[in-house]
């Protein structure tokens, strides 16, 4: 759904920090209801000569308000609680992801699709598992699960592991793209696709692709890290 | 207050709205903007480069943000132009607002073809020639690097823009020709305006990965905010020896900057990379501007228009 | 962790201590700060460019500040290279820091005989000729913009540096010579080094006075933080034709930065406008960039040099 | 006196404001005895990847503590109580400014001479006179001032109005040059003189010029506006 808010910090919480990166939660309010936990928006930084904008993840806060999910340079100046966003998205995901999804990730980029759960989606982080990541995988799709309902949140090489061990599967992936405008025009964040040379917006339509769609080894060198 | 802008086509003149225009490669095909902001009220839009053939996104990562600025390596990317007057055209005002396309091929007949199909679509205001091709400066078509064949190429060119459509040539920054030779050339050769500046070099490493940002041989076009002093004196360069609008580019944030684009003698001016950080930008980047002149005590641009002066002591 | 770094000069080689050098114009006559920091912990110094003749402080304002970076139009005002060698250079400690001249002028021979002066003196490293005159790109001598011309010029050059003193090019980011062969050409001729980049031309307009902010002629030398993008990749571009060192410089502001250039495949860096912001800045820095390394994991800025790799997928 | 200090912002207070220019007082702690109300002083910008210094003005608080008084564009981001700030002077003045001083300066000038009213100085505000401001100075020389005693804030253009009123007067003009390094070293803030060719820093000897020495033409054109 598209939108563009106003919206205001009413707290700060850290994360996750590293020596390079920041993960921040930042308490909000103002976000519109279209926002929805998981959704991919854009912000902009509220740097006055810079044409800074980053991506964050809706979060539903367990006490009905909003947060929204993002990484800062550990050099970067922080926001201040209290300082306004202007915050956006033309996103209209081509795949819900609700009840009955699987999605699976790794510690690092868990962050990013914690947010489900509020949907109803089941989250599986690798790190956490007894098992092999592709023998989870194999038992679950053994005891009836469609491949249509798991979604990747996994580095593109990981993926590319992932075809080999399922060469047939169809589940959806998570094209983690750097964006700019947030609106579909500027195509940074256009997923190489094999039945469309023109590419598909992941801020348009994604972040979900069916993965046998994907040029996984172009997203390998386009795609952000996924931490 | 008249924020309205006028400059030649061929021996005809034509009015803008603003001075506000978009950038190449930074608005889409502007129809993405349609719903989102009312693109009527800019001065002029201008789509993404068109290529004599189909693009596809790139296969590096595309951009990437500086301390100051914006670096992008978006390639080829775009459908081709054909296909964009086919598709597209038909849904864009033309009729409110003029529309601009940006043009790229290795030969002269490629460009020459694709000018008379701006012509031909009757809906088209404008044509940018963009003098970045090929990319990184190699296999440069030598009418990019010397004035005598640029001239000669744009006797073409403006021959198949035959008055019809507005020619402007857009300066490669990176080319080797001097700008004011450029601009000169351009203009004997019958070109309306010239766009300066677009994107320059520029590169980043990720001193934890070894490796550069982005760009699939380590650098991209660098724009933004960071290069507005080095665009700004371009403007100036060429607007000293133009006889035909300078269209400025380069670093433009706010309605300041604007203003001092105009006083360095630009006609028009085209915002990029600060454009990206908020989807209603132009909107308040015009109210901005109209509220500056009025506290400016300046009635209209042509009071500005190359107005700064140099302040130095006599000998 | 060896922060130190080797460079040839002629036939032999010369150690510096740490990559870190001040840049020309920015540390005045080197003198003005042996009270305020202790220099002989930086790895070599550079004095304030120097030409035939006496200067004067320029009659303009002479620097602003733009949004991101510096806008300066010192002009000639120093004392001549003679002055500095008989008043200054003796209270200098040149046995501990290698303390390095930057020297323009119109001619060769005046060129030549400066180096001379130089070797004479038995008390400077390091000379680096500088492309950037005379300014604004009016009457450039025709060796800095013609690579034939040019390896002749340091041909004699290096015949004068006789081995004695390090020789270094630095560019004149404004030359019509592409850097590449710019930098070859003086090495063919037996330069040492090249160093670049030198200031950009740049400008700012004051609206309210409608006037630019410095410089006789409008522009100045533009350099900080918003040049980094640009001037890093022409660090590049030199250092993959380079067979002797590139000397790195451009907007560094942090030992983030300083590590950039070396992965870009500089050997030393020089730092100008940034080093302004505190009187402590050295200092400062070469304790950042050894805890930077050590954090990194790097012993040895000979492991890292030129280590940036590109990332794109295969055609 | 030469020094580098480590201060803190107590109190920010606005002590002019128009569209272009909001002139502070910022409350310090931390500032060493030896800047004296009145010296110019350079100081580092917070701003991370800014090489961006500022100049100001010394000032002595009533309560003892001291300010300094500084411009920031209306568009820049303001410092904030409790920020750190560096600070360094490298000035040896010439000439002292103490009891017996006579500084004449205009209404827009006046908060960067106001200090050195704590030094003893008497401070004259042309917009305040009650007649011409030649006419107030010749008759202060008549009853018996000396010119070396008489300190004149004013802009270059007024004061080649003086030259031309009063020829063989020898009193001192401030000039108020654009600073970078603080240090003399970087030829910034040089005055042109007729008597040295190399100019003179005003961070070093300055602010204070023996008018004869100055050449006023060049000093109009470099200095920094009088505001
Ligand atoms: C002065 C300058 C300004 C620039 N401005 C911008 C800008 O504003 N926006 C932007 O997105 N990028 C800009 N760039 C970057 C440039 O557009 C990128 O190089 C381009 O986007 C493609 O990036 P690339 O990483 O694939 O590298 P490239 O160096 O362009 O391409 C890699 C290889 O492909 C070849 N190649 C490129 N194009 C073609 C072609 N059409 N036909 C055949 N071979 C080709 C090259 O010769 C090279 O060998 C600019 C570059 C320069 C030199
Ligand atoms: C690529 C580039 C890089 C620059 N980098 C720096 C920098 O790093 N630091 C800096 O302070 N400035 C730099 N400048 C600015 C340049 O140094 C200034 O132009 C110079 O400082 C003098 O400024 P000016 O305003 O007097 O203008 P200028 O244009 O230099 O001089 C005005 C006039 O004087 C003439 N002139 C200049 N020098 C001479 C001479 N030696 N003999 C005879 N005529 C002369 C010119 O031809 C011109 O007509 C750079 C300029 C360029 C083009
Ligand atoms: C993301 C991006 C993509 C661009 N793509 C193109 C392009 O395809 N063709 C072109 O002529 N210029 C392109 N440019 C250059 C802009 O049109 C403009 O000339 C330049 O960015 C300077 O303006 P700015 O500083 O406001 O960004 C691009 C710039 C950016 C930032
Ligand atoms: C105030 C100032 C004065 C300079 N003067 C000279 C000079 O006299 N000679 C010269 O070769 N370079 C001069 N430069 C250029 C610097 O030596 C350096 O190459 C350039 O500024 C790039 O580095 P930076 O971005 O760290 O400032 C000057 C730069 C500045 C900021
Ligand atoms: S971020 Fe611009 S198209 Fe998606
Ligand atoms: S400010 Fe650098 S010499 Fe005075």
């Amino acid at each position: 759904m598209r939108f563009l808010n106003e919206i205001r910090i009413s707290g700060v919480r850290s994360i996750r920090q590293d020596e390079q990166w920041r993960w921040l939660a930042l308490d909000v309010s103002g976000l519109p209801p279209e926002a929805r936990p998981g959704q991919t928006v854009v912000f902009q930084d509220g740097h006055h000569h810079s044409p800074f904008c980053r991506t964050a993840t809706v979060d539903a806060r367990p006490d009905g308000g909003a947060a929204l999910l993002t990484r800062f340079g550990s050099g970067d100046v922080l926001p201040c609680v209290g300082a306004d966003l202007t915050v956006w998205s033309n996103e209209t995901p081509a795949v819900p992801v609700g009840p009955g999804a699987l999605i699976v990730t790794t510690r690092s980029f868990h962050y990013r699709v914690a947010p489900y759960a509020a949907e109803g989606a089941e989250i599986l982080v690798e790190e956490d598992l007894d098992q092999n990541l592709w023998a989870e995988l194999r038992q679950r799709t053994d005891q009836g699960r469609a491949w249509p309902s798991v979604f990747l949140a996994l580095d593109p090489l990981r993926l590319q592991g992932f075809v080999r061990e399922f060469p047939a599967a169809d589940p959806f992936i998570f094209a983690n793209m750097d964006m700019s405008c947030g609106i579909g025009a500027c195509r940074s964040c256009h997923v190489n696709l094999w039945d469309n040379k023109d590419g598909e917006a992941s801020c348009r339509v994604g972040p979900w692709f069916a993965l046998p769609r994907v040029d996984l080894v172009r997203l390998q060198f386009s795609s952000a890290p996924f931490i | 207050m008249d924020l309205s802008v006028t400059v030649p086509m061929g021996a005809r003149n034509v009015t803008f709205r603003n001075p506000i225009m978009t950038a190449a490669g930074t608005f889409g095909n502007i129809i993405e903007y349609m719903d989102v902001i009312d693109i009527t009220q800019l001065g002029a839009v201008v789509a993404n480069s068109f290529l004599p053939w189909q693009g596809e996104p790139n296969r590096c990562r595309r951009f990437a943000h500086t301390e100051h600025g914006y670096l992008s390596a978006f390639g080829i990317n775009n459908m081709t132009l054909d296909r964009f007057i086919a598709e597209i055209l038909p849904h864009l005002p033309a009729e409110e607002v003029p529309i601009f396309v940006d043009i790229k091929a290795p030969t002269r007949a490629q460009l020459v073809q694709m000018i008379r199909a701006c012509v031909a679509s009757g809906r088209i205001a404008g044509v940018e020639v963009n003098g970045n091709f090929p990319y990184a400066g190699r296999d440069e078509p030598s009418y990019w690097d010397n004035p005598a064949n640029n001239e000669d190429m744009f006797r073409a060119l403006s021959a198949a823009a035959d008055g019809k459509v507005v020619l402007w040539s857009k300066a490669a920054t990176s080319a080797k020709m001097v700008i004011e030779d450029f601009v000169s050339a351009s203009e004997r050769g019958g070109a309306d305006g010239t766009v300066l500046f677009n994107a320059i070099p520029g590169a980043r490493i990720d001193i934890h990965r070894r490796a550069f940002v982005c760009g699939s041989t380590g650098f991209g076009g660098y724009s933004g905010s960071g290069v507005k002093p080095f665009a700004l004196w371009r403007c100036v360069q060429a607007a000293q020896v133009a006889t035909r609008p300078v269209i400025g580019a380069g670093g433009i944030v706010t309605a300041e900057d604007v203003v001092e684009y105009i006083m360095a003698g630009a006609h028009l001016v085209q915002i990029g990379a600060a454009s990206m950080s908020r989807p209603d930008y132009f909107p308040r980047l015009i109210d901005d501007l109209r509220e500056l002149l009025e506290r400016l005590g300046i009635a209209s641009l042509d009071e500005i228009r190359g107005c700064a002066r140099v302040e130095t002591a006599p000998v």
